[in-house]
């Protein structure tokens, strides 16, 4: 614990020197304004920071130790060239003039643009910091919107059961009640249930396609003219675009606005928590109540482009953040875009459906598949029989695959799924991984068969073994 | 093809393996009418060499911090960041894992998480901290919405003295909420405490210090003020600021917020940053955001897990505290790291911070430019020049920036611990030969 | 002060447990007149800042890679760097980590060392090789001295189309040693190889592939001769060329060896680069250098270890084969990563380049700058100008440089796999120009 | 294992495009130059290798992971600011033209001046590439200068049995003859037995000082004139100039030459087995021998100065490897002379001396020092009572230290010492870590009294146990 490591008047690198004679403090400032308290920070020598967070950092478990099938996440690898070109960025200011960073904004815009071709959208803002902040954006949006139509019943989020808890708290967050329909047999979206939900308050149903469960939603076209029909908007939570990249784009399928996850589809790397980045794409109906200020290029009369940061936006809805967005995690989704191109991008939601499918297959067998049948980027397997049979639950079967040195796949979600494991492999990993995952599914299977208690106290071989989360709740030691 | 392993053979078996002919049948569920039936019209397939050209152009024709210098503020500074610091997130177990979901193999994360609310709390006085939120501007609007959860009123006091960009924000999550927003005025350069009248069902009083204007706020005043009308006191600061400042909690406030930028983070045009967030242990369940935990494992041994997720929107849904799930932890290590080298250093920070500042303040006034009003400053400060934007792009034509530019007659000047007296002197020259 | 983190209170305590009054007490072992009775005279103490200003400065005024087109070559190049490269070798646990004394926690390099070696071999095709030397220059040297153990005899030929490096460091290693170089003569860009007469007590025969002017010798040839005189065939080879050209098993080579800079290593104004080195399994007792072998724990877990080390000056002083203990592992473990990635990739790289050395070499001799002899080349080449230096000069005031310079009228143009079409017609029109 | 995770077909990065058509290679050279045996290399993506690579690094301790008192190899801390400067330099090439590589010879040749300055010496090299080969290139120098002054009798080189081994391996390699001179009770070298080795024979006497028993050659000066008096020269191998850093320098006390370790003494990290860096500073005597290029400063008229690669130097051994030097390496090494001045380099002279002290006084009960009192930057313990009490070798002590998370120190050097630990603290090291170390130490060799099997069979918590030695030597699988 670095606290412990503390010793008074230690210190790390020397503050930079400045050429000035030194003022004492109290000929600068009043006493009132001064700290009086003492302050109590730890005092260390560099070295021992140096390795006090190396060593932390090798009791994580990142992409790069491993196979990551966290469902819903699109653990992806995420390559070093977009961490190396988007470090050429990270010392500018954003109050430079326009002016002087044009070639910045022009990369921006391409992204954009990039962007708005994957989606089939025609605006879009970079402005949100992750995908539940996109959903927000998004929402804010859709309220404006309906105020500017007068449409003031417009009240109500319609939200399927399997979505991911961020739709129905931003929901919430942005002034909506929340509805939920129920998914069906399939797994997709209860179309009478639907119906009967669908009014004049219907203001926005979001939808997460691919789902949760992996499914494509087949009976969007006609859920979206419900939708549009009572003058609501369809909203696509793109959390899980992977599943359809290069395929189909959220605009072509009647979606009226979408989130991106940079840090999920475009390989932008997670750093355990974020920062993330939800740009949200919109169609033209949408536009007038993008974020301010909009990345716009202006063409002079020889096709010269510049790029403005637009603040003349009336019906805006104003800023969801300072600055611009998360541009360092833009650059790389866009040095990750760069290096796939049209046909790359197609690739990858190839590679990762394919993937995911093999998988699916593979462990039928061992854990069904909650909904059969063909799914995208990723499949939610239930463990409710194994449970039945021998008392392994997913959470023990998710822990015992730390041991054999994978990442556990989602658990419990959806809520809709008994036992549920969401297992998401992305496109990345070879088809030796897949193979020994589903490996050491069926073995773990197996051990709960013949010796469940080496599943039920799993893990065994990490660097501490199964936490204490009630106790943690309960005496709440959230810092030294 | 890049990143994708399968070599044809494969994918060949693996199609066999799930029944199906080619890829396209992958696709089948798709409804025609919504499938791409053309390649997406997006230029790439590019190696990393073309990628590097293509960057490098880019990022070799911009002023960076590198090659020009800045003394450009308001809210984003050009502070030092160690060196130990970049390398450490650039750990690939740190930067390459998800939120720690599975705790057993992610104790790094979890415990450098518990560590940072530490650091955190002791920065501001505070009892408890999250484990950062998106920027300061998004953090103060976390935070009115927090003080309404818990005292129930509709009403919220802002100081028209805070950051432009932390009032947009607010007004923006306004939108979705049912609550009125009052703003306190300018005078002078600090929030006038003293046209206060109709205090009732308010919620919050948010003041910044420094202020936008780099100014000092009287923040006891406003402290006792919102106090005495039943509100809650949510303090924005600047976390660099806290070495020589007063404390948040000296002044009694009751959430305390701000962008950690300052503290170890790049500019990077603006983001990514984060925002920090620490309040009072009774208001802990209203809090937004992920939390670490200490706790022990089944063999006692000492273990940090994410707690009260059942705040969280992955439990509560609707009923979450926030909707944030992804935050923006990897630059709140960076801060957790840059307090771990610096933070005994804080104080002498503070001061050459002060002193630096208060020798360009002077000699610019000096030379023609004085400050805007004469209020005590931390940092940074607003001098008066006839044409700002002028003034703004003859500088930077020598590769020195000023600003932001706050209205036709005034620009902001901020003086880090990176800006030597070198830089000051040829600075004030310029300045004085563009009069 | 920097990296060293005691407080004054330790200092005391630690001195007062070793029974000194002060740290001059220390050093009271050195005779006074050996003492210094003053600072060092130098200067420094600088902070972070100070020292990035101050390379900085250096660093950005010199045409680098990234802001120059280079076509320079004569045993350093331009090559394409993958970006995981630099990654991994920056990962601390490599980098911070001494000689694998050490071996339980050390598997992490003997491994990496291993499958170092194992791609060596499979690259060369020879049996076994160590884990680096610290240049091919040296590598050279340390096979002549190796192939004298080996034979016993004491006169070596080495070509004259060798680089001049090499044979120069071969005749400063030679000062040391009891051994005669005879030379063979250049022939039209080749080594001739018909003027040999007494090739008794050969040792061994240095042929480099390709040789400093870029141009493939015959490797079949000179095989065949130094076996029929009983010596040894050192081969010099570039490792990127293998993917295309004759591997030197198949012509017969008992020790090949090179710069390695080539597989993923910058070129860092020459250094640190490394030498490979492998050779026959019948040899391995002869070798220089550290080796990594595969064995097993006590519990018969597979692990590695550094092997043969009777071979070595810790062990065998005097009697070594080599004096050599730390090598440049770090730049051979960035070339196994090259490998790692690239090596399926060398075919593809390697045509890639004689395509485009062969695009340049045309279009410049149809621009009045002739090959300077005709012969087969690969990656370089030396062309025909009135004045090379003058050439050299004027194309780096557009940031283009050719080179080495051989002699007045000839100079090196070496062709990498990052030249683009558009640089090299670029580098035609301003040779053009200049005619 | 690399190998196992080939997949033929299967690619990492793109080959850079050239914008050229492709030409068949048969139709650019013939097919006698040609490969025509299959290359078998790994075919990987990018994510597995990282993987691979990655978590190799996780079985591996380096400084950055904790104490590494490994005597002789100064295992200080290497600080990330020296890393991140010399990168700027990493692509230049060393054929450019000297009028274009000016700012960059600034820094080489102040580096050169800095080192003069704290080695007290005329002239130097950067050219060497490790310790040893700084050792091989001053003994050239040396062979050089005594044929140019006519004395070829001067074959012998002295050595004392303290030394390293790559003293003898060097002067072997440098053509002379080696005879050994002995130590004395104290630890140093036995004056008598010098005097009688020393004759007109005698070339050169190797002098490692401070020696590796951490002892300070007090004779020094006598030594040097015994000599220096049949014509012969000091050499000082500098691995240990940390244990004198500012307070004393080779020149001032009778040596003729030095190598440094950059890799040791100035912080520049060791890569795992290299690169270091070897400079060798010389007196005028020997300065025309240097190798060649030597780095020379002109001055103008106006006192500028330009720097030069000096090549015109007959008298000079030649080149002893490519190109300059490992110029990386030496500017992390300015790096840290620039960051410490003249009294932070005196600093850590104290302060490496004070933490050996400290320590081998703390360690003074449990594993005594072979030679008593007080001690450089070293000091070597001796484990030869614990071995004849209870079985229990250094070797085994060392390897049960690896399980206290702590790296070992050198075992069984110097030869001289039974059961021999060299223990070299560095100055990095906080009282802490020292005292922790000390703890381990006590903890362990109780273990050897109460339980020696634990220390016997150790370690026991490291990625594997102990290893087969013999085996690896018997069955020599050194590739796959």
């Amino acid at each position: 614990m670095l606290k412990e490591l503390h010793k008074m008047g230690r210190r790390g690198p020397q503050v930079p020197v400045s050429g000035l004679e030194d003022r004492p403090i109290s000929e600068i400032l009043p006493k009132e304004f001064l700290r009086e308290e003492p302050l109590s920070m730890p005092e260390l020598s560099e070295v021992e920071v140096v390795r006090h967070f190396v060593n932390l950092s090798n009791l994580n478990y990142g992409v790069d130790n491993g196979f990551y099938p966290l469902g819903s996440c699109t653990m992806k690898y995420n390559p070093k060239i977009n961490e190396e070109v988007a470090a050429w960025f990270q010392d500018i200011h954003p109050a430079l003039p326009e002016n002087r960073v044009q070639p910045l904004l022009e990369l921006l815009y391409t992204l954009q643009q990039d962007l708005l071709e994957i989606t089939g959208m025609d605006a879009i803002t970079l402005q949100p910091a992750a995908g539940a902040h996109g959903e927000l954006t998004s929402l804010l949006m859709a309220k404006a919107y309906f105020k500017d139509h007068g449409l003031l019943e417009k009240d109500t989020v319609i939200i399927p059961d399997s979505a991911h808890g961020t739709n129905p708290a931003s929901a919430t967050m942005a002034g909506f009640k929340v509805v939920t329909v129920k998914s069906d047999e399939e797994g997709l979206v209860d179309l009478e249930q639907l119906k009967a939900l669908v009014n004049d308050h219907t203001a926005v149903f979001m939808l997460t396609n691919p789902n949760t469960l992996g499914k494509f939603e087949k009976n969007i076209l006609g859920i979206a003219q419900l939708i549009h029909g009572v003058g609501g908007l369809m909203y696509c939570d793109g959390a899980n675009l992977n599943g359809m990249l290069g395929w189909a784009r959220p605009g072509d399928m009647g979606f009226d606005f979408v989130h991106l996850n940079l840090h999920k589809t475009f390989s932008t790397p997670h750093g355990g928590g974020g920062p993330g980045s939800g740009p949200v794409a919109v169609k033209k109906a949408l536009e007038p109540f993008l974020p301010k200020p909009v990345l716009v290029k202006a063409e002079d009369e020889d096709g010269d482009g510049s790029y403005h940061w637009d603040y003349d936006r009336p019906r805006s809805i104003g800023k969801v953040r300072s600055n611009f967005g998360n541009i360092l995690v833009a650059l790389k989704a866009l040095a990750y875009i760069k290096s796939l191109g049209g046909a790359g991008l197609r690739e990858v939601g190839t590679m990762a459906v394919l993937n995911a499918n093999y998988m699916r297959v593979a462990m039928e067998d061992t854990l069904p598949t909650a909904y059969p049948g063909l799914c995208k980027h990723e499949y939610v397997a239930t463990a409710e029989e194994v449970k039945k049979r021998y008392g392994v639950k997913a959470q023990d079967i998710a822990k015992r695959l730390l041991d054999k040195g994978f990442h556990a796949p989602t658990m419990y979600f959806p809520l809709i799924v008994k036992e549920a494991l969401m297992i998401e492999p992305t496109e990345t990993e070879t088809k030796e991984n897949l193979d020994a995952f589903v490996q050491a599914i069926k073995e773990i299977v197996e051990e709960a068969a013949t010796n469940p208690d080496v599943v039920l106290s799993a893990p065994h071989d990490t660097p501490v073994r199964r936490l204490d989360e009630v106790k943690a709740n309960k005496e709440l030691k959230v810092r030294w | 093809m890049r990143y994708v392993p399968h070599t044809k053979e494969e994918i060949k078996a693996m199609l066999e393996a799930v029944g199906l002919r080619n890829v396209d049948e992958l696709f089948s569920d798709i409804p025609t009418e919504a499938l791409l039936k053309r390649h997406l019209q997006v230029e790439g397939g590019w190696d990393e060499e073309q990628l590097r050209a293509y960057f490098r152009k880019a990022a070799s024709s911009i002023p960076d911090a590198n090659s020009a210098v800045y003394f450009l503020g308001g809210g984003v500074y050009d502070h030092y960041v160690p060196s130990a610091v970049d390398k450490i997130i650039a750990l690939p177990e740190f930067y390459t894992a998800y939120t720690p979901y599975q705790a057993e193999i992610s104790q790094g994360t979890l415990q450098a998480m518990f560590e940072y609310q530490s650091l955190i709390c002791e920065l501001t006085g505070m009892e408890v901290a999250n484990g950062s939120l998106y920027d300061g501007a998004s953090a103060v609007a976390e935070a009115v919405l927090m003080a309404m959860r818990i005292n129930g009123k509709r009403r919220v006091l802002v100081s028209e003295c805070v950051h432009p960009d932390i009032i947009e924000v607010l007004r923006t999550y306004q939108l979705g909420q049912d609550f009125e927003i009052l703003t306190l005025p300018q005078k002078e350069g600090v929030t006038d405490l003293s046209e206060l009248e109709d205090l009732s069902n308010v919620s919050c009083l948010v003041m910044q210090n420094p202020n936008y204007y780099g100014f000092l706020e009287n923040m006891n005043q406003a402290s006792e003020l919102i106090h005495k009308a039943g509100g809650l006191f949510v303090a924005a600061v600047d976390p660099l600021s806290l070495g020589v400042l007063k404390s948040p909690h000296e002044y009694g406030a009751d959430v305390v917020v701000g962008e950690g930028q300052s503290l170890g983070n790049h500019m990077s045009y603006g983001g990514p940053h984060f925002g920090f967030f620490a309040t009072k242990m009774d208001y802990i369940r209203y809090m937004p955001g992920r939390m670490a935990g200490q706790t022990v494992d089944v063999d006692g041994r000492v273990g940090y897990v994410l707690t009260l997720q059942t705040r969280e929107q992955h439990i509560r849904r609707e009923k979450a505290t926030s909707n944030i799930t992804s935050n923006h932890w990897l630059m709140a290590l960076a801060s957790a790291v840059y307090l771990s080298l610096m933070g005994g250093s804080l104080p002498e920070l503070g001061q050459t911070i002060l002193n630096r500042s208060t020798y360009l303040a002077q000699k610019l006034a000096s030379v023609g430019y004085p400050l805007w009003q004469r209020q005590y400053f931390f940092k940074e400060f607003p001098i008066k020049a006839r044409d700002a934007e002028a003034v703004q792009e003859a500088l930077a034509d020598s590769g020195y920036y000023v600003g932001p530019v706050i209205d036709e007659h005034t620009l902001l000047v901020a003086v880090t611990e990176k800006r030597t007296k070198e830089h000051m002197d040829k600075l004030i020259e310029l300045m004085e030969g563009l009069r």
